[in-house]
């Protein structure tokens, strides 16, 4: 794998179609959620889309992901079968996690995805703890951490980072900073709002991201796997981005302005990136035509096999309690 | 209307809009109360329950946190230790397991360990309970494993009256007090006798006497409960519902007085069945009452998994109320 | 002295050794095993149990980590999901409430909410108890705590056989384990059996034989209930004493075999007695084998206090011997 | 309170006499645990008595004091009277926790003496809410938390630095980095071994000082409690220092070589002050001999307190595990 980023046409126009799959899938989300298919907690990725893509560019099949309760962005770009995402969400035994999981809780083994967590700041100690098996086991695997920049007011973030740079253990960790943690704004909860800056206290290398482009987040990744890969220890990122909608379905948005959204969507990165590519001839109108509707139609088919689903026997409420014997 | 004291017509409101005039009554009527937790301020509470609060107060005596819940949880506790009457709220007692440390080894533990030179008087709130299809990591029911705790004391209002009055008493005892509020019972409605302006925080409640079996429950159980109460009457079996209230210490003597009468009694409570509140109470039973005791005492509790997302594991998982009324049932009309 | 199989002299070593001799066992054995905590390496182990084992295999497989409960527990739950079968160590039960929420929301659960697409094949080693005068938060004994949490196993080694092969089951097993080693055991001795090489973690064990009355006990309970049962028998009183062992999953069948034969059950627990594993074993006995019971059940547990230092009250605090020869004898001989 | 060291005669002296307190003080607790008059754990703060005292006299009555399980120098040099600690170690009512708590757990409500706290890094919490407090209800008073660099590594030395910050908080932190954690290096435990450093994290203002010379810390504690207390919030001091002692009285010293402990044994600030007194003719012989006999008579003082003392009565086991009343 390359550090570089080797921006042509194909690699221009699979960067937008995987930001447009997340954009897509997610609006159909909301749609399902407004129909009571789906239930529980959905946080929505909108707007961050970019961080998700980027990064999954920098890794491949060894590699590791561990993300939040906001993960169907993560998932998606890993490569996790859309239909079982949606599947998950409807509670059916074909979802990513049977049923059990639903939208904050998506796993997938073959993708070494370990899971959307919903307490904040609970993947990191678990992506230290991968890495440091993989040192063992896998070398050359780099493990993901995505978390927001809420996380890092907790104290598992300043021991993860530690335990992970003392070990030098290969650990990507991707701050996530929108700017909020549910409605407290960054600088009602951190002292230093630079959070890359945290790493220093552990003398992690760290790079401030502009998270609303995806060739710039993929090109930190790049260089963050190529560090990491050679032995250096863990890299950290923080990717600068915005949420377009609220933090879940039950959030009145109280704590930001119609205005300052406004202001970020005109940073949105598939619009941009969109024009971009069509600007340089890399996508001409009939290939983003096609895109769409090849799009429209993988989340068809997610939510069919969704729909064709089965429930879960209530006699298996128990199973996998307790293992009989550990996969694989 | 009638609006001469004592005879004021019932107020009625919801559980989630008590909690908030009882937060509202604390900080208004002494200064040394302030809230702080995650989101209590500009969001307005996780389920809207400070909403409003902040522009009342301001941001010293409403302060939103950064998720930090050991650091915010013992400034709570070394603000009390320093004269203040903090209330912390954990958004869910789910996140409250990253405070442990803080509510066991200090707060549970100063008083006693200084030999009584300092208090704790401090009150937590945390939602608790399953139930919105929330998943594993977003549906405990602790209270029952926190009132192990000795230095505690641990409520669980289930009425829209308890949620109005027992911060108040709370705030009044000079020791650290959990309270759980269950996120099903925010939009339930109540109404509340004006006549009524505190409530006790040492008692169990009989909500409904009976002769033939004894019902206990707390939290969103309770309502469970009281059905299971009216269906079990159309059946001709009087069954008495009490209403715990008080998780740690327990109130015995309201237990034991229905047991006694009753000589039947089924525990109804969310937490996990192993090791659960309900089996505590069931051994004071059986050390206590055992003479008294006609049959068997059933726990109908949480099954022993994590809580799943999908609808009907999750409802498969909880207490509901056709297992409250057939272990009943079965006791006063064994086979 | 005889070597052949089966027939070879007794072993006799203490509690700590054969804990050493388990880690040893399980590092020699399996390059996925290593072992991490706090003072593993350097210092020998905060109770010398793991002494000499860094030089032995180096600083990858005994890892001294910072203090730093959380990240490091939650690390070894990482590592197990990616296919090592880590040992952590926990220096004390006390400390392992900084990990709660590693334990409980992701050990525990994370099988159960994939799917079954992941285990968590790991095992968390804690000293735990009270006894030498390390006070509060120094005494905790959280063992029958952590039993009320599904997803886990809960094992309570009391003797120096279960010490000494506890661990390779534990190691085996899919699921969290946790063990918990009582620090006053440490020292004790005991003989091993050269002919046994295992021992299970999914049943009680009768230590001692008897029929007047049931005596439950685990950890260093254990002495204290064998010595009481010597006692008892002086009096003409035959008392049958359990080791409970596993404290989550518990062993129905064993203690309600032994229960249903003596009819009268006394259980020694060092944990404060509200919520403790006693709680849940009394209500197992009053709803499944009410009709067996010929007297109420006894609890002998900790006083609901933070253990304090001075010895006179530290004593008072904890379960003791004559607490228990009085409660059986009573049971026995009603006044 | 000036923020200035004035070095005269007098303060040299009381510099010297309270270091040489609780260094002696310790000794004498050796010999009583030997004689298992005290049991449990028992830490010792030999090496380490320049920083307690140096803090101390930045400190006045309204100011409330943190401390850990080594806290029998933090305790002395804020003024808690050494009989009750004695009888406190004894297991007597009479002691400052009536017996309950033991060497780890020295309390004394009226110096505002927050207790030894046994969980490496609990006690942070607890002084970013006294100080929450006191911002309220005693203006200008300061709050020393005193912690072990082991602290370090824990989640809540982060959260409670950011906290403090955060809202400006009157806290002055003081790491007592004696380079070993048990047995633990400092360099096995971090990444960035300056833990002042690591106060940069949160905007802090930090010092490293030198922990052996009772002078450097007092300059440097003035210097931040006049910041703190002017309304700058937190500060930071990192007191670089030794113990000379086991960890506690159960401790091999595998970690460490007979060497190194010598090495710093040069640098022990009793001596190095008394010659520096001495030399700059502020200390005579006489006055050495007499501060000596002095000190010797507290500590029998102190002892046949405790040997006088009362056993608490064992009904008596469960009275304040729930107050009455909030004492005052
Ligand atoms: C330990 C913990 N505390 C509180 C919560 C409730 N909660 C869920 S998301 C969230 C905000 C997190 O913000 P951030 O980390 O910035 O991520 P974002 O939602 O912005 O992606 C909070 C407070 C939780 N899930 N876990
Ligand atoms: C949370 C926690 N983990 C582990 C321990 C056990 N322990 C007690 S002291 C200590 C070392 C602390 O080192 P440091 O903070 O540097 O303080 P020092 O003892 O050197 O003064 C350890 C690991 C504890 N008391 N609390
Ligand atoms: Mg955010
Ligand atoms: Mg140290």
């Amino acid at each position: 794998m390359s550090d570089k980023v080797h921006l042509d046409r194909d690699h221009g126009q699979h960067l937008l179609r995987e930001m447009l799959r997340i954009r897509r899938f997610e609006a159909k989300c909301v749609e399902l959620y407004q129909a009571q298919k789906i239930r529980g907690f959905l946080h929505l990725y909108d707007g961050e889309e970019a961080v998700a893509v980027g990064v999954m560019q920098a890794l491949d099949a060894r590699d590791a992901v561990v993300s939040t309760y906001r993960d169907h962005g993560h998932a998606l770009a890993r490569g996790v079968d859309m239909g079982s995402l949606v599947a998950e969400m409807y509670g059916k035994v074909e979802g990513c996690s049977r049923g059990r999981g639903g939208s904050m809780h998506f796993f997938d083994r073959a993708k070494r995805f370990y899971g959307g967590n919903a307490i904040v700041g609970g993947g990191l100690p678990l992506a230290v703890g991968i890495a440091l098996a993989d040192k063992e086991l896998r070398a050359g695997a780099v493990t993901v951490c995505f978390f927001g920049e809420g996380a890092a007011g907790e104290g598992e973030f300043h021991e993860s980072l530690n335990l992970a740079e003392l070990w030098k253990l290969p650990v990507l960790f991707v701050c996530e900073n929108n700017l909020y943690a549910m409605g407290v704004p960054l600088e009602e909860a951190e002292a230093e709002t630079d959070i890359y800056r945290k790493a220093a206290a552990y003398r992690t290398p760290a790079e401030k991201v502009d998270g609303m482009d995806p060739i710039a987040v993929e090109a930190a990744a790049r260089r963050a796997a190529a560090s990491i890969r050679s032995g250096n220890g863990p890299y950290f990122l923080e990717c600068r981005t915005y949420r377009f909608r609220a933090h879940s379905m039950f959030d009145a948005q109280l704590y930001r302005t119609k205005e300052e959204v406004e202001l970020w969507k005109k940073r949105d990165p598939l619009p941009r990136l969109q024009t971009w590519l069509v600007e340089n001839n890399m996508l001409s109108e009939e290939e983003l035509r096609r895109m769409e509707s090849e799009i429209d139609a993988e989340i068809v088919a997610a939510v069919a096999f969704a729909e064709a689903g089965q429930w879960e026997a209530i006699e298996d409420l128990e199973r996998f309690v307790l293992m009989d014997e550990a996969p694989e | 209307m009638n609006a001469e004291k004592g005879t004021a017509a019932p107020l009625r409101m919801t559980y989630r809009e008590a909690c908030r005039q009882a937060i509202r009554e604390a900080l208004a009527g002494d200064p040394k109360t302030f809230i702080m937790g995650e989101d209590v301020g500009l969001y307005g509470g996780c389920y809207a329950v400070t909403k409003g609060l902040l522009e009342e107060f301001g941001p010293m005596r409403v302060r939103d946190t950064p998720l930090a819940e050991s650091a915010f949880v013992g400034a709570g506790i070394g603000a009390a230790l320093a004269g203040m009457r903090p209330i912390v709220e954990i958004m869910t007692c789910n996140f409250s397991l990253l405070a442990l440390d803080q509510i066991l080894n200090n707060a549970a533990t100063i008083s006693h360990m200084s030999g009584g030179q300092f208090a704790v008087p401090l009150v937590i709130r945390m939602a608790t309970g399953a139930g919105r299809q929330l998943a594993a990591q977003h549906s405990h029911s602790l209270e029952g494993w926190y009132a192990h705790i000795p230095g505690l004391k641990v409520l669980a209002p289930a009425t829209v009256e308890d949620a109005r009055y027992m911060l108040k008493a709370a705030l009044n005892d000079p020791n650290p007090v959990l309270i759980f509020e269950h996120i099903v019972l925010y939009n339930a409605e109540g109404e509340l006798d004006p006549s009524v302006t505190a409530v006790d925080i040492s008692t169990a409640k009989v909500r409904r006497p009976g002769r033939a079996v004894t019902i206990l429950a707390y939290g969103n159980s309770l309502p469970k409960a009281l059905q299971a109460a009216d269906e079990l009457a159309r059946d001709g079996i009087d069954a008495e519902v009490i209403d715990l209230r008080v998780l740690r210490p327990l109130d015995n003597a309201t237990i034991f007085q229905s047991v006694t009468k009753t000589r039947r009694c089924v525990i109804v409570d969310e937490g996990w069945k192993s090791g659960s509140i309900s089996a505590e109470i069931a051994a004071r039973l059986s050390e206590d009452l055992f003479f008294e005791l006609d049959a068997p005492i059933r726990r109908i509790c949480s099954r022993e998994a994590p809580i799943p997302y999908a609808a009907h594991l999750e409802a498969a998982a909880l207490p509901q109320m056709p297992h409250i009324v057939d272990a009943a049932r079965r006791l006063v009309r064994p086979a």
